[in-house]
């Protein structure tokens, strides 16, 4: 049987938790398949990555070279391409994230592998390919048959093989690379988003304040557990009509729809209208002391409480726990 | 049998153009009876009835029917015509192929078809008619004039004046009208008592006129040329006689009620003249109000004082009978409630009042004797706000017509408040403002121009009370602003409706009106001053809104047509009306029941009924009631109606 | 590049002929007197002008909706959706000129070409796919009767009981709902619920312009009701009362509706509903725009708060009746929730908080629910409470 | 500049209830409402942006069944110039490795100089379509664009990544771009341009031009089924402290610190 490949995604010199999250399901497919797990890793100034992956995979095959310090999906495309032609791994998984979604099709389509993207999961049964992913935003997974052949390539989506520990013995193979960026696609930068201006419908982790805060001064308490756990505040409309948050924080019918993993409600009783906005997230925690309040219908966790009480404690807490 | 002659008219396109008139002419030459038949672009030019006139002499016709428009247009034309050629007229008929067919068909085939089959119905209809000759009925030269402001004054003096005698009747104490209240009339801006009290000397003075106040019409029955009418003049409880016009009594009596001439905004006492040039000058008691009447006689202070003993409480209402020849209604208009206009704060806010109050206001014989004051604090006004259409031109919630004269007088009441009070401010909320009149637009220009009159166009939606400020919410819609109008004063143009009453007195006298109440007249364009029923005329107000410039117009155009009736000592009535088969009738008298015009009477000697034909309209109520077919109507028989109807179904 | 100009200087008669086709056809009665205009809950938002006046013109010209700039559509198509509805302007227009039609016919359009706000279309999306505008679960409907011993419909019953979509999914109005049945139960009416057979009524997608999607939901209701044999059906909302009275027989509907508000009233008035306790509180009333101007229903609602013993009865001076303010949440408002500068609910509030009440009676729950969002930001003691709460508390 | 948007008319599903169909392989869409994909809207968007600025056409592509037109319609009020459809009907089994090879055997046959996709379909949720029509027509690619800065022959786009980051890129045209939600604005059709719209011709393809036994199907639906996911809420009871205890440890469990 062939191998399981991995291919290693980092960025900005660090390697992504991706990553490790497909060595864990390489790991734990070539178990199943009886094979060897394989990572690649295409980067620049390498050792310090193979230290942090050592014994996570069979072997790691090295390119080191320039070209790979920042993400190319095409450099990436022409030099993958070489060594799947060369070694016909049996299956290969690419993290679903911004850099999988660019390379998995192209890539997949110049091999002609069957491929599909965003796998919760994925199976092999007698020598069949079998994938679970989601549908129709989130409501439905639907487990997929592959069109037979000797290599596949899918990209996994986030969350679902959390990181474990290995101590596999690990062989690691430099390969020579000519590959240089080719003239049509360069990469010229990374851009960090301007400070202050956040995106509450990208951020994964949303804190959601309401009336309950009471006073504009209590709004730092609010930013500074937000900082600690990584998320952003966002707000119902009251707080917009405040003016102690721009409009573009605010959640609901004529604010923003939001679907973070997180959204901890903090003070908000819970409005239709703001409901509306919010009730997609994976999570959703409300801490307000009204036990009436309709937050609570839709909440997955709820404390019923002071929030001032509350949130010095929960901050303290996340701290120790981090 | 007569020989028929038949005259098919083109009216140039008008049936030419819908029916084949070759082959309706081909067709009724064939019909039996008529022995001669053509046709002609125009029947009723000189050509065309001179060919009749050639053709009756010399096809030495019997009778004949015009095929053509309404009888209503040209039916006197062709009759005359036939007169001429030695024909009785009431042997000329006409067909009506042009409204009644061509007019409202588009289908030639269909139509030629239909015009054919009138043009046969008529045929059979004058095979029985006779020769007939007009009812001759003697006019009495008296007139009634019903309502005393400036349309019944001016129609009764003119009457009067050509030496008829005129009954004149007025339903308040005082003749004068709405004219009398109003300080200057547009757009001469002359003072409108000045110009009206003359005439009112005139009348009172005036051989020919006698002057009826505080008098209604009771009852009216009769016919042009001879009513019968009752008036009721009410009880003023002061013999008129003794009383010399002192006011003595008005000014001891204790009573002090809201004063109708003043609009509510001044005083009167419950005995009274409604103003000082009131005529007659003698005062009447508001039973109403008066203590004697409501408390069983304890008060009557007035007869205490009277020095000439002229007070008489126990005066009763007098029913007078008159007999006249013509009536003419003159019965003016009133303002539409302002209540209606919630949205205005309308009756609820002291300072919104209407356009006659504001004149009662500008009136130097007024509650403020000419000084503007506004109600709710006698403050000055500073800032007055006049807004147009207010219940006019509004088909939705109030009366879908222009009022016609508030356009005008809104101008004068800008440009006149800006007299009185030269440094306040006077703001027009207006729609349009339209100055249909001789020199109205000059005024219009010139008001704005000097007063200098801020006309911002836009309708308000809602008046507010703001502390002591009204606050007008308006929209300009000529440059699209939000306004919020802060003002002292808000003077409204009522639409104007006519006088409470009108209604009912059209119905006494059988009268239409239009939806409004307002009496309608005869043709809107060329008589404009009679309505449809003989004898009645309309001036001023009663018929539609009108100016002072058009009312006495009208006034006088009603006088000269009363004139014109009035002319001859007799008139002619028409023949077309109700006959009694003396053999058939069995006496029962349902038509005397049926009959609108009192024209049926029992004959109760021979147990029949007969026909005063002075009285009778031709209505055919009787003949259609008559369950022996006694009565009949002439050159209308039974006998010819089936015999149309049986053409008509062939 | 060089300014454009604003108007269209063409005629567009095609874009009139359609708009007119689709309910615009009083355009031709406008004179331009601006009535509408300051008619308008718009005219009382202090930053807010709203031309309502040009619509009628600017139709007949074919002129709405039809700037070719991006951001003169988008001004435009933000006019076309801040008519709440209300009819303040036809109530007043001298010729009958209903402007929320005439916009409606625009937004059918745009509704068809996916141009408007998307607020709404989530909404209008919502509505079609779980029955109600919130996208609650429709198997949910009936949540709010659970433990109230609220009985299924069953055909001869006297009533059905039709609660609309906020009483039965938003906590506040849902003890509307309760209330309602509370009262019911008392009075021994025969009514039931139709629980998760009920689909909105329709009324605000209606609005929207999402004509359609309207139609499909009024026949899903028809049938489940003539499905179960309803002849009567008693409503909460007056958003459900007219469309179900003056709408759905358009689409096949034929059952008698009555609002809450008419039957109580008629239940004390026949002495079948017996108030016993007494209310001691000032209480203003507010008229909902649709039971009132739209149905003239004025005076049942005073007559259950009149016959409330201790009841002081307050009304707001000058904007009462015919004359009332809408709360703005009609026709999309409630969702649309303007710049707080732009709230026609606060001015309206004022206007209630002015008349020294304790207590502002409602007969809407979409009133019920604007008003009860805002006064939870405001410095202020006066509490919201539906007519049936008020009633079934002195029971 | 001539540019070729792709575009799907999806199931609204994000306020819906979705139930599996009899087949266990499809969902009930009889009470679903359809529209443009949302993504798609912003790429749709962005080609009339840039043909405001450069002039050109746009073309607007889809596979679908006929409702789809309505879809292209209303592409065609906000700024397309043309409209073409693929006859979804012509094709059994359709996923997203097939739908580029469709697309690709009508683009090929266009002129063009920028392809624009939508970056995620919401009903089947790939990210694949676009990038792998790219690689097909072998012109280059950017996906989940946020920003585009286009002359002539180059394009300056950068590219959404993970926390806030953005990668900026710089392509040579003809490329093709799938497009992430928030780049613009997508703005409102016109009265005047639906009417305009009303009018046009949408063109239609099917099998008879595209030849079908080429295609390759990569996946196949065994079965769909609801995930587990329990929605009661959990009150964290105890002090202040006992409760925010829980839900820090909660937190952890969960791995969302």
């Amino acid at each position: 049987m062939s191998d399981i490949f991995v291919l290693i995604e980092h960025r900005q010199g660090k390697i992504r938790d991706i990553s490790f999250e497909l060595l864990n399901c390489g790991r734990k497919l070539a178990e199943k398949t009886n094979s060897n797990l394989t990572a690649l890793l295409l980067g620049y100034n390498t050792e310090n990555f193979v230290e942090k992956i050592k014994s996570q995979a069979h072997r790691i095959l090295v390119i080191n070279s320039e070209v790979f310090k920042d993400f190319n999906s095409e450099s990436y495309q022409i030099a993958l391409s070489e060594i799947l032609k060369k070694e016909t791994p049996f299956i290969t998984l690419i993290g679903h994230t911004a850099c999988g979604m660019d390379l998995c099709p192209a890539l997949a389509t110049q091999m002609e592998f069957p491929f599909t993207t965003d796998c919760l999961d994925v199976d092999v049964v007698e020598n069949k390919v079998k994938v679970t992913r989601q549908m129709y935003d989130g409501k439905l997974n639907a487990k997929l048959i592959i069109r037979e052949n000797p290599s596949y390539l899918f990209t996994l989506r986030a969350g679902n093989f959390p990181s474990e520990e290995s101590s596999l013995k690990t062989e690691i193979i430099n390969i020579k690379s000519s590959v240089t960026e080719p003239d049509y696609r360069k990469f010229v930068e990374y851009i960090e988003a301007v400070a202050g201006d956040v995106d509450i419908t990208k951020s994964d982790i949303v804190i959601g304040i309401g009336r309950g805060i009471k006073e504009q001064e209590n709004l730092s308490m609010i930013e500074e557990f937000a900082d600690n756990i990584g998320g952003v505040v966002a707000c119902s409309r009251p707080i917009v009509d405040a003016d102690w948050l721009p409009k573009d924080r605010q959640v609901g019918s004529s604010g923003k729809t939001i679907k973070p993993k997180l959204y901890i409600a903090i003070g908000i009783s819970g409005a239709f209208q703001h409901i509306t906005g919010m009730k997609g997230a994976e999570t959703i925690i409300a801490i307000n002391k009204d036990p009436n309040a309709p937050i609570f219908n839709e909440a997955d966790y709820g404390i019923v409480d002071d929030l001032f009480k509350v949130v010095p404690v929960l901050k303290e807490k996340v701290m120790e726990l981090k | 049998m007569k020989k028929i002659g038949v005259f098919v008219c083109h009216c140039g396109r008008n049936i030419s153009a819908t029916v084949n008139i070759d082959n309706v002419v081909k067709k009724i030459k064939k019909y039996p009876g008529v022995s001669f038949c053509t046709d002609n672009k125009y029947m009723c030019s000189d050509p065309g009835q001179d060919l009749i006139k050639k053709a009756i002499k010399e096809k030495k016709l019997g009778s004949v029917v015009i095929a053509a428009c309404s009888p209503s247009l040209h039916e006197v034309t062709f009759r005359n015509n036939s007169v001429k050629a030695g024909l009785n007229p009431y042997l000329t008929e006409i067909a009506n192929i042009r409204e009644q067919c061509s007019w409202v068909h588009t289908n030639i085939e269909e139509a030629t078809k239909k015009a054919i089959n009138i043009i046969e119905s008529i045929i059979e209809k004058i095979k029985l008619n006779e020769s007939l000759s007009p009812v001759k009925v003697k006019v009495n030269p008296k007139v009634l004039v019903i309502g005393a402001g400036i349309a019944g004054i001016q129609t009764s003096l003119d009457v009067a004046n050509a030496g008829h005698k005129v009954i004149l009747i007025e339903r308040s104490p005082s003749i004068g009208g709405r004219m009398a209240q109003l300080s200057e009339t547009f757009p001469t801006l002359d003072c409108s008592q000045c110009i009206l009290t003359p005439k009112m000397v005139e009348v009172s003075q005036h051989k020919n006129i006698s002057l009826y106040t505080f008098s209604e019409l009771e009852e009216i029955s009769g016919n042009v040329g001879n009513f019968k009418v009752k008036i009721k003049k009410k009880a003023s409880c002061v013999d008129n006689t003794k009383c010399t016009g002192c006011g003595i009594c008005s000014e001891k009596c204790p009573v002090s009620v809201d004063s109708e001439f003043d609009e509510g905004l001044g005083k009167r006492k419950a005995i009274y003249s409604p103003f000082p040039q009131a005529v007659p000058n003698k005062p009447v008691i508001d039973k109403e109000n008066c203590t004697f009447f409501l408390k069983d006689g304890k008060c009557g202070v007035c007869k205490i004082v009277c020095p000439f003993e002229a007070i008489d409480f126990n005066q009763k209402d007098e029913i007078i009978e008159k007999e006249v020849g013509a009536v003419i209604v003159a019965t003016g208009y009133e303002l539409y409630p302002m209540k209606n206009i919630k949205e205005y704060g309308a009756g609820k806010y002291p300072d919104v009042i209407n356009g006659l109050q504001f004149e009662r206001l500008l009136s130097a014989s007024g509650p403020t004797e000419g000084e503007i004051h506004r109600p709710s604090d006698n403050k000055i006004p500073k800032r007055v706000a006049f807004i147009s259409c207010v219940g006019s031109r509004d088909p939705e919630h109030h009366l879908p017509y222009c009022s016609k004269i508030c356009c005008m007088y809104m101008v004068k009441h800008a440009f006149l408040y800006k007299e009185h009070v030269p440094d306040g401010e006077a703001i027009v909320f207006s729609i349009d403002t339209r100055t249909s009149g001789k020199d109205y637009e000059e005024f219009f220009t010139r008001a704005k121009e000097e007063g200098n009159i801020l006309y911002i166009r836009g309708k308000p939606a809602r008046i507010i009370k703001q502390g002591n400020e009204l606050v007008i919410w308006c929209i300009n819609t000529l440059t699209g602003k939000q306004l919020r109008v802060k003002c002292d004063m808000v003077v409204l143009s009522m639409a104007i409706v006519p006088s409470s009453g009108a209604l009912q007195l059209a119905k006494e006298l059988r009268i239409q009106t239009n939806s409004f109440g307002f009496f309608s007249e005869a043709h809107p364009k060329l008589r404009p001053v009679e309505s449809l029923v003989p004898g009645f005329y309309l001036a001023g107000t009663a018929q539609s809104p009108k100016d002072i410039p058009d009312t006495v117009s009208q006034a006088s155009g009603a006088a000269a047509k009363v004139l014109t009736l009035l002319s001859s000592d007799e008139i002619s009535h028409s023949p077309i009306i109700a006959t009694v088969n003396e053999e058939l009738c069995s006496g029962c008298g349902i038509c005397v029941e049926t009959c609108p015009y009192d024209a049926r009477e029992m004959d109760e000697e021979r147990q029949i009924a007969t026909v005063k034909e002075i009285l009778c309209e031709g209505c055919g109520a009787c003949i259609s009631a008559c369950p022996s077919g006694a009565s009949q109507q002439r050159n209308l028989t039974d006998d010819q109606i089936n015999n149309m109807i049986k053409v008509i179904l062939q | 590049m060089k300014d454009k100009k604003t108007l269209t200087t063409e005629i567009n008669p095609e874009i009139r002929d359609i708009l007119i086709e689709m309910g615009a056809e009083d355009i031709y009665k406008c004179y331009q007197c601006g009535k509408c205009t300051s008619a308008c809950p718009w005219f009382q938002v202090e930053i807010y002008d709203y031309p309502v006046y040009k619509f009628s013109l600017e139709t007949a010209l074919g002129a709405v909706a039809s700037s070719e700039d991006k951001k003169e559509l988008d001004k435009e198509i933000d006019l076309i959706y801040r008519c709440v509805g209300c009819e303040a302007c036809l109530e007043q227009c001298p010729h009958g000129i209903s402007t929320p039609n005439i916009l409606r016919a625009a937004r059918r359009l745009l509704v068809d070409f996916d141009s408007f706000p998307e607020t709404l279309k989530s909404i209008v999306q919502k509505t079609h796919n779980v029955g109600n505008p919130f996208g609650e679960h429709r198997e949910n409907r009936a949540d709010w009767a659970k433990g109230k011993n609220v009985p299924d419909y069953q055909e001869g019953m006297e009533f059905l009981y039709f609660p609309c979509c906020l009483p039965a999914y938003e906590a506040r109005n849902q003890k509307v709902a309760q209330a309602t049945v509370g009262i019911l139960q008392k009075s021994n009416v025969s009514y039931g619920i139709l629980g998760v057979q009920e689909t909105c009524c329709g009324e605000v997608i209606r609005r929207i312009g999402a004509e359609n999607i309207f139609a499909e939901v009024a026949k899903a209701n028809i049938k489940a009701f003539s499905d179960s044999g309803v002849t009567k059906v008693l409503v909460t909302s007056p958003h459900c009362y007219t469309t179900f009275k003056n709408e759905y027989p358009d689409f096949g509907a034929d059952f008698e509706v009555l609002h809450t508000t008419q039957y109580l009233s008629h239940l004390i008035e026949t002495g079948k509903l017996k108030i016993n306790k007494s209310f001691n509180k000032r209480v203003v009333y507010h008229d909902p725009c649709t039971l009132g101007r739209k149905n003239n229903i004025y005076e049942e609602p005073r007559n259950i708060l009149k016959s409330i013993p201790g009841l002081e009865f307050l009304e707001v001076e000058d904007f009462n009746r015919n004359l009332s303010l809408c709360c703005g949440a009609g026709s999309g408002g409630l969702w649309l929730e303007w710049d707080k500068e732009e709230r026609i609910v606060n001015v309206r509030l004022k206007q209630l908080m002015d008349t020294g009440a304790e207590i502002i009676a409602v007969a809407c729950p979409y009133c019920l629910q604007m008003f009860e969002e805002t006064i939870k930001s405001m410095d202020t003691d006066i509490q919201v409470m539906d007519i049936a709460e008020i009633l079934f508390e002195c029971l | 500049m001539d540019i070729i948007v792709c575009i799907k008319r999806v199931p609204q599903t994000a306020e819906a209830e979705v139930t599996i169909d009899s087949s266990g392989k499809d969902i009930e869409k009889d009470r679903l409402s359809f529209d443009i994909n949302e993504s798609d809207s912003y790429a749709l968007e962005e080609a009339v942006i840039l043909k405001e600025k450069f002039g050109g056409t746009i073309t607007v592509i889809s596979v679908g069944y006929q409702d789809t037109e309505d879809t292209l319609r209303i592409a065609l009020a906000k700024g397309a110039d043309n409209a073409i459809r693929v006859k979804a009907e012509d094709f059994e089994h359709i996923d997203g490795y097939k739908t580029s090879q469709i697309l690709k055997s009508v683009i090929e046959k266009e002129s063009y100089d920028l392809i624009f996709a939508g970056c995620i379909a919401t009903d089947d949720a790939y990210s694949q379509v676009g990038v792998t029509l790219a690689e097909l027509l072998n012109i280059p690619h950017a996906s989940l664009v946020i920003n585009i800065d286009t002359s002539e022959n180059r394009a300056d786009v950068n590219r959404e990544l993970e926390e806030g980051l953005m990668g900026h890129l710089d392509i040579s045209l003809p490329a093709l771009f799938t497009i992430q939600t928030g780049i613009n604005e997508p703005r409102y059709a016109s009265l005047i341009a639906i009417r305009r719209a009303a009018k046009k011709e949408i063109k239609v393809i099917g099998q008879e031009e595209i030849n079908k036994d080429n295609l390759l199907l990569n996946t196949e639906i065994e079965e769909l089924f609801i995930p587990p996911k329990t929605k009661e809420v959990e009150i964290l009871t105890g002090s202040p402290a006992e409760s925010a205890s829980k839900l820090a440890e909660i937190f952890k469990e969960k791995g969302l610190i």
